[in-house]
């Protein structure tokens, strides 16, 4: 997909992004949405932790969730995989539909779900065996046992994840735990890749990093976007603001309940947000 | 400053110096908790110590290979082999049915117990077999395996009984040691589309195995010197002398069959001060025990000693 | 970007779950394994019920005839009072408590607030070697070494006198070394490591914060501990004190082999003594399965695991007010 | 059932006769156990489990040995456990002989006390030890012994010893010790309790106990105060100012002395039978109850 | 104090500043120097966290110190009261001194040394006893226990800090766990002034907080200038610019030891920062 460099007027001082992007038509022709969540509500116990969350999400688009911390946005981005099941008193309402297909039923194969929706997490967490198996694990979980073909996943996927260079040489000797931060994180989204995954979820992927794998991280994004729809939350707003195609601010209200203030394309809720308080928290007064 | 910013602003006197003597009275009184506090650790080391060293003197020209390898005498100083075997043996068999029925427990406890009343009732019956003193288990197990079944004095009436006292500690070490795996490992494993019991299986058992391995460990520790439930179960004799070539375990003379009864070590110990004769007696019992708290001392060192090296294969590269 | 999917067999979200699936046989089994836990408590509760209430049922005795101070299984109609036995019980664990929660709660504390991490990688093992020394071996320890040496130091008559005031305070001294304090000695040792271990868990699980909070506020570390950490671990400590608690009124060889089983109260704790535990070992062997005598035994041993029950009830009452606090 | 193998026996005794005529031997055995011992040991190859009487326990232990010695098929199990035990356990067929200090019709129902049959092997006595400090007291009288352990007497100089406290070490009540002696010394008078006085389990503890204690006194076995062992230890008492020997029990003249009693469920068969046998043959008889400082079953 | 109006030129877009600040000069003269540390490195075992960094605070005004995750800001902050004493393994070398006195000086007393430095941590810590016993905490411990003086003392701090009218009619009946986060984080100020205290370190005090609550401690902050030194850790830059004086930046080295890039008026540091890396942070190309 050749990229159209409209970028808009830049954001915040001196914000170099590496890749300018299309903004992105929110209204989309139906045919492209990959997920669309109505009426998401998501409580621990009593407490309600998102309300009333509907938003959708193009297919093979970024989407940046931002928002103070605590406005909901990891709880809501778990949603989308169900992750948020193994939490012990949350429950969800409201619909979660991907590919049209509500991923809330009681009928849904959660097992399958994560294996087309799959997650990064904010610190690298790489299974403490080698970086082989790290990759090859998800594979064996679903069955492929064949050698050639467990080898050749694992070479393609850790090639997408731009990984697959600095690791080829000690590939089944070395832990996942002896790569540095920033090839654990790259190595957890190998593992995911290996599933073969349509969305990619990732819960601030890079704030456990040092900036140069950060850059790394984002340059990686963007390469996937190609071929999957990526999620993303975000505290860093120019990371949201580098990489991101579509931006959704969370914000939370007096009860400590998060609710989606706007989303938007990048762009535009970087330049021009419709309402104050998207406004306030992106020129900093608060967060 | 604000209006509501009171009288006692910031002192702007001489300030004391960093040095200076203020609030003696605290220091002092810390000083001499820390010296009290310190004081306590040192006496625990020091009342194993003596312990140690008093068995280690009492067991000297005693303990020896052939103490350890020979039959009991009366006559002479002779050796325990029957009934270290019996309590190797009682151990094995324990282990056989607790370790097993003891990691599921765990797995069930740590990964799949929710909040209800079956749970509940999971964790009262533990914590309570836990408090139950072990006398009354070993007279459980004496009404049932021993009479009621008419086991008589076995091996395996003993066995069952240790085990139902010690399964809860096994259940409750397997689960600290699966509770142990961090979260994310799990959550990885079920992002990848794992099911839950592949994520047990591949990711959270493999990494706990060094806190299940201490766990086992450790219970191997107290089955080993429990006396009081065997005292009514696996009976409280003299061992004939074993013919370990009989391998048939139907058969009760038989050193490896269940359906005999099995003193243990800690059981000759009690047994040699209630009712033993000869000269030997005391140096007998002092052997034994030195035996025995070497036998926890190993299973000590050993469980951090795997532990550790487990830990590390596992995580380092 | 080319799929991968070709390495895979197609699925759906929606597709049925197999057979094997919906049996979720794992979960079943290791659901079977905990819950057979509950089975053993059951059957453990049943009989000690069943036997300990033939007292009742099948020798007629009453419960107030029971909880009498009268032993005298021997006598024409035998007496089965338990009181001498519940009691014994009762003092020789708080000797034991007495002797053993200050130690323990100081030991705690020094593992958890004072030792540099060598003392703490010394002490820990050491107290894990003390739970697993068996029971006959502290009993063994307590007649060779303890009960000869009470006995030995401490023949004469124990009088404190003060030079005007005189005498304030006076014991008959050891007759022989079997006595209520070797018998708490004996048991205060074997349950120091429990209370250690649960209080120090329970020091643990007071948040850091509030210690780093309180030393930023410029105070000492012993203010700290005494003003925060203390009553932040209370119930914590308090549970520690009752499985202790448990643990001593339960023990029964090692107490068995220095107490001295004299049935009969102590007035000092120079004195022998007996408990529940020391009398089931003593007589359980020579009574006949059946006969009121070893009916009472069990309906003893039945005491025993109410107490154990009640305690840890107990327990739990505790910390559900923790938790709520 | 003319192979001995009683189909019957509800001990799990497992009679494999080794040949016809051990068979037959041991056929003939459980008709008349104890009455006519025979003049050669008899071998029954099996396993047999027994338990009880501590006391009892060195003699029947050592005769197992030497029976097993002597016949390689042949297991016994000796436990210990208490005369209460024994006599439960044999009730309950959970092993095939039970050993009795006292009398199973003193603990036991009656149809249960009839349904086994008690096989008196040997004979025991008690003998009533001080600590060596007790210096010069060498015999004390029934009415002494009376006076002493119903609390009477507190001070070993009322009975012409020292200037020491007495302290009572008695044998738990339900003992066949202490019932033995009550019965037989001290007319089933009540002893005295409170303080001065200690009740230990065993023998063992008991020995250990006295010669670790000034002023104390307590009624052992035989076996424990002939043990070489415990014996320097030990100040022995005559009764009545007789001696505690083998031979004063054997004569009757030494009264405080009972039967030692074997119990089977029932008539004894198989193994039970050949070793029951053995226990009132001449080895056992001759050899082992000397050794052990037991009595020999009289006539 | 009068506080002169000459305020930077706006650092960041649409940051609007409540309280304009004046400049301050850096190379102050002496006596007004209430830190200063010299060549202080850090190390938790053998890894070095903080490398050789000199600098100085003056009496009575606010340094913040910003830069990325692991950077060791919090690490240098507690050397200023000595707190990685408490850490297993932690090592300080050079100097630090308070009006001149090196703290780190082996009979230095940092009971003395804690109370003239107070501290309020990430998370508010209230400890679990009253309001009232929180404030009266501090003061109890250094002796003071003449009841009206204490009431005095708890009232004054607790309206320095902002909370007296909130708080003022269950003081001794509600446990400071009751309040809400925000009031947490100023009942633990409140805490720090009740053993009056001449310096003020904050370990990003709003972070865990709501924009409301977050706003009204930066208030509180310029408030408490006027008699305290401050030193902040932030990560939300325009924070640092709203609040603080003074700013240092400090990034870490590829071997991960953090240092001192450069230390400044935060005014120049936000619109002219000397080093290229700095400009890189503030603009946002990593972080
Ligand atoms: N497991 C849980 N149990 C109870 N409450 C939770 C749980 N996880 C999160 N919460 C609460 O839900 C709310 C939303 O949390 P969430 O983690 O989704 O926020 P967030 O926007 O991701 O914040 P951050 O930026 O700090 O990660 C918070 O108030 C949080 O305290
Ligand atoms: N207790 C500790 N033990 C060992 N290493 C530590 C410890 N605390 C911090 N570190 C390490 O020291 C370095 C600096 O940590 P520090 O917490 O000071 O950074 P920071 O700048 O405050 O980061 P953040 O913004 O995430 O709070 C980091 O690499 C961290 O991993
Ligand atoms: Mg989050
Ligand atoms: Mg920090």
């Amino acid at each position: 997909m050749p990229i159209t460099a409209v970028y808009p007027e830049p954001v915040l001082r001196r914000v170099e992004v590496t890749a300018p992007r299309a903004a992105v038509q929110v209204a989309a022709r139906p045919a492209d949405i990959k997920i669309a969540t109505e009426h998401v509500s998501i409580s621990y116990g009593d407490k309600v932790a998102v309300r009333d969350v509907s938003l959708t999400v193009q297919d093979r688009s970024i989407l940046a969730l931002i928002g103070p911390s605590g406005s909901g946005k990891s709880t809501f981005l778990r949603c989308f995989n169900r992750m948020n099941d193994l939490i012990p008193g949350a429950s969800v309402k409201g619909e979660v539909c991907l590919d049209g297909e509500n991923v809330m039923e009681a009928d849904v194969s959660v097992v399958e779900l994560r294996r087309r929706v799959g997650m990064v997490f904010q610190r690298p967490n790489p299974f403490p065996m080698s970086i082989y198996e790290n990759v090859a694990y998800g594979p064996r979980r679903r069955g492929l046992n064949d050698r050639r073909k467990l080898n050749d996943l694992v070479e393609t996927s850790l090639k997408r994840a731009a990984l697959w260079d600095e690791v080829k040489d000690d590939l089944r000797r070395k832990s996942g735990l002896a790569l540095s931060g920033g090839q654990q994180q790259r190595l957890c989204i190998a593992r995911v890749l290996a599933t073969d995954p349509e969305v990619i979820l990732m819960d601030e992927p890079a704030s456990a990093l040092d900036p140069v794998s950060t850059l790394r991280i984002e340059e990686l994004m963007r390469e996937l976007r190609e071929a999957y729809t990526i999620v993303i939350v975000t505290h860093n707003m120019q990371q949201a603001a580098r990489v991101s195609d579509v931006t959704a601010f969370f914000t939370m209200a007096d009860d400590r309940a998060g609710y989606l203030v706007e989303v938007g394309p990048t762009g535009q809720i970087f330049t021009r947000p419709s309402e104050q308080l998207t406004e306030d928290y992106i020129s900093g007064r608060f967060g | 400053m604000t209006a509501n910013a009171g009288s006692i602003g910031r002192s702007s006197g001489a300030k004391p110096s960093l040095k200076g003597k203020a609030s003696r009275g605290s220091i002092l009184a810390d000083r001499a908790a820390t010296v009290v506090l310190w004081g306590t650790g040192a006496l625990v080391l020091l009342i194993l110590g003596s312990i140690i060293l008093h068995f280690a003197m009492a067991a000297w020209g005693v303990v020896s290979l052939s103490f350890i390898l020979d039959n009991p005498s009366q006559t002479t100083l002779g050796g325990i082999m029957p009934v270290l075997w019996n309590s190797i043996y009682m151990l094995a068999l324990t282990m056989l049915i607790a370790v097993p029925v003891g990691l599921l427990g765990g797995i069930y406890m740590a990964e799949y117990a929710g909040d209800n009343i079956v749970t509940g009732a999971i964790r009262f019956a533990e914590e309570s077999i836990s408090s139950v003193p072990s006398i009354v288990v070993g007279l459980f197990g004496l009404i049932l395996f021993v009479d009621d079944f008419h086991w008589g004095f076995t091996a395996l009436a003993g066995a069952l009984a240790l085990t139902f006292f010690n399964l809860p500690l096994m259940t409750r070490l397997s689960e600290q040691a699966l509770r142990a795996v961090p979260q994310d490992e799990r959550s990885a494993s079920l992002a990848l589309g794992a099911t839950k019991w592949q994520t047990i299986r591949h990711v959270v058992v493999p990494l706990a195995i060094p806190g299940l391995i201490t766990g086992v460990i450790l219970t191997a520790g107290r089955v080993f010197g429990e006396a009081a439930v065997l005292l009514f179960t696996a009976g409280i004799g003299t061992p004939p002398h074993y013919n370990f070539m009989n391998l048939d375990i139907t058969n009760p003379t038989s050193p490896w069959s269940p359906f005999r009864p099995a003193t243990t070590l800690s059981v000759y110990i009690y047994k040699l001060n209630s009712e033993g004769l000869g000269a030997f007696k005391n140096q007998i019992v002092d052997g034994s025990a030195a035996i025995l708290i070497s036998m926890v001392l190993i299973f000590n060192l050993g469980a951090r000693f795997v532990g550790r090296v487990l830990s590390r294969k596992l995580t380092a590269s | 970007m080319a799929s991968l999917t070709s390495a895979y067999p197609t699925s759906k979200l929606r597709a049925k779950p197999g057979l094997l699936e919906r049996l979720d046989l794992p979960r079943r089994v290791v659901f079977v394994a905990a819950a057979s836990m509950i089975i053993v408590v059951a059957m453990l509760m049943i009989f000690i019920v069943w036997q300990g209430t033939q007292l009742f049922v099948k020798d007629g005795y009453s419960l107030g005839a029971i909880f009498d101070a009268k032993w005298d299984p021997l006598a024409d109609t035998p007496e089965f009072g338990i009181l001498p036995f519940i009691l014994g019980t009762i003092v020789v664990t708080a000797g034991a408590l007495l002797i053993s929660t200050p130690l323990s709660v100081g030991v705690a504390l020094f593992l958890s607030e004072v030792a540099p991490k060598w003392a703490k990688s010394i002490v820990q093992p050491a107290l894990e070697i003390f739970v697993g020394i068996p029971s006959v071996v502290w009993g063994w320890l307590g007649i060779t070494v303890l009960v000869p040496f009470l006995a030995d130091t401490f023949n004469g008559p124990i009088v404190i006198s003060l030079p005007i005031v005189g005498t304030i305070f006076s014991m008959p001294g050891f007759l022989t070394g079997f006595s209520w304090l070797a018998g708490s000695l004996v048991l205060s040792i074997m349950v120091l490591p429990t209370i250690t271990s649960v209080s120090y868990d329970a020091f643990r699980a007071v948040p850091q914060e509030l210690r780093t909070g309180s030393l930023a506020l410029g105070t000492t570390r012993w203010q700290m501990i005494r003003h925060i950490l203390i009553p932040s671990a209370l119930s914590g400590v308090l549970t520690a004190v009752v499985l202790g608690m448990t643990r001593a009124a339960g023990e029964a060889l090692a107490v068995q082999m220095v107490i001295g089983n004299s049935p009969t109260l102590p007035e000092a704790i120079t004195q022998p003594m007996t408990t529940l535990t020391s009398q089931i070992t003593l007589d359980m062997g020579n009574t006949v399965f059946g006969e009121p005598w070893q009916d009472a035994l069990w309906t003893m041993s039945l005491v025993l695991l109410v107490i154990s029950i009640t305690s840890v009830v107990l327990v739990r009452v505790i910390n559900k007010r923790r938790m709520g606090s | 059932s003319s192979t001995g193998a009683t189909p019957t026996a509800e001990p799990t005794d497992t009679p494999t006769p080794a040949t016809p005529a051990a068979a037959m031997a041991s056929v003939a055995a459980s008709t008349a156990p104890v009455a006519t011992p025979a003049p050669t040991t008899n071998c029954v190859t099996g396993t047999i489990t027994t338990s009880g009487s501590t006391a009892l326990q060195p003699l029947i232990q050592d005769a197992a040995t030497a029976y097993a010695a002597e016949c390689p098929g042949a297991t016994i199990t000796v436990n210990g456990g208490g005369s209460g035990t024994g006599l439960s356990q044999v009730l309950a067929g959970s092993v095939n002989i039970g050993e009795s200090d006292v009398l199973a019709n003193t603990k036991l129902a009656t149809p249960d006390a009839n349904s086994l049959v008690d096989h008196v092997v040997c004979r025991q006595g008690w003998i009533v030890v001080t600590n060596l400090d007790v210096t010069g007291v060498t015999n004390l009288t029934t009415q002494q012994n009376q006076d002493i352990w119903t609390g009477k007497d507190t001070n070993w100089n009322q009975v012409g010893g020292p200037d020491l406290p007495i302290v009572l070490i008695f044998r738990p009540a339900s003992s066949g010790t202490r019932a033995t002696f009550k019965k037989l010394v001290l007319n089933g008078m009540t002893e005295a309790t409170g303080g001065t006085t200690l009740t230990l389990d065993t023998n063992g503890a008991v020995t250990t106990a006295i010669t670790t204690t000034k002023g104390a006194v307590s009624v052992i076995g035989f076996s424990y105060y002939n043990d070489p062992t415990n014996k320097p230890l030990l100040n022995g008492l005559q009764l009545d100012g007789t001696d505690a020997t083998i031979a004063n029990v054997g004569s009757g003249t030494y009264k405080l002395a009972a039967d030692g009693n074997l119990y089977t469920k029932g008539d004894a068969t198989g193994l039970t039978a050949a070793f029951l046998q053995y226990m009132v043959g001449p080895e056992v008889q001759g050899t082992i109850i000397p050794k052990d400082s037991y009595g020999p079953i009289s006539k």
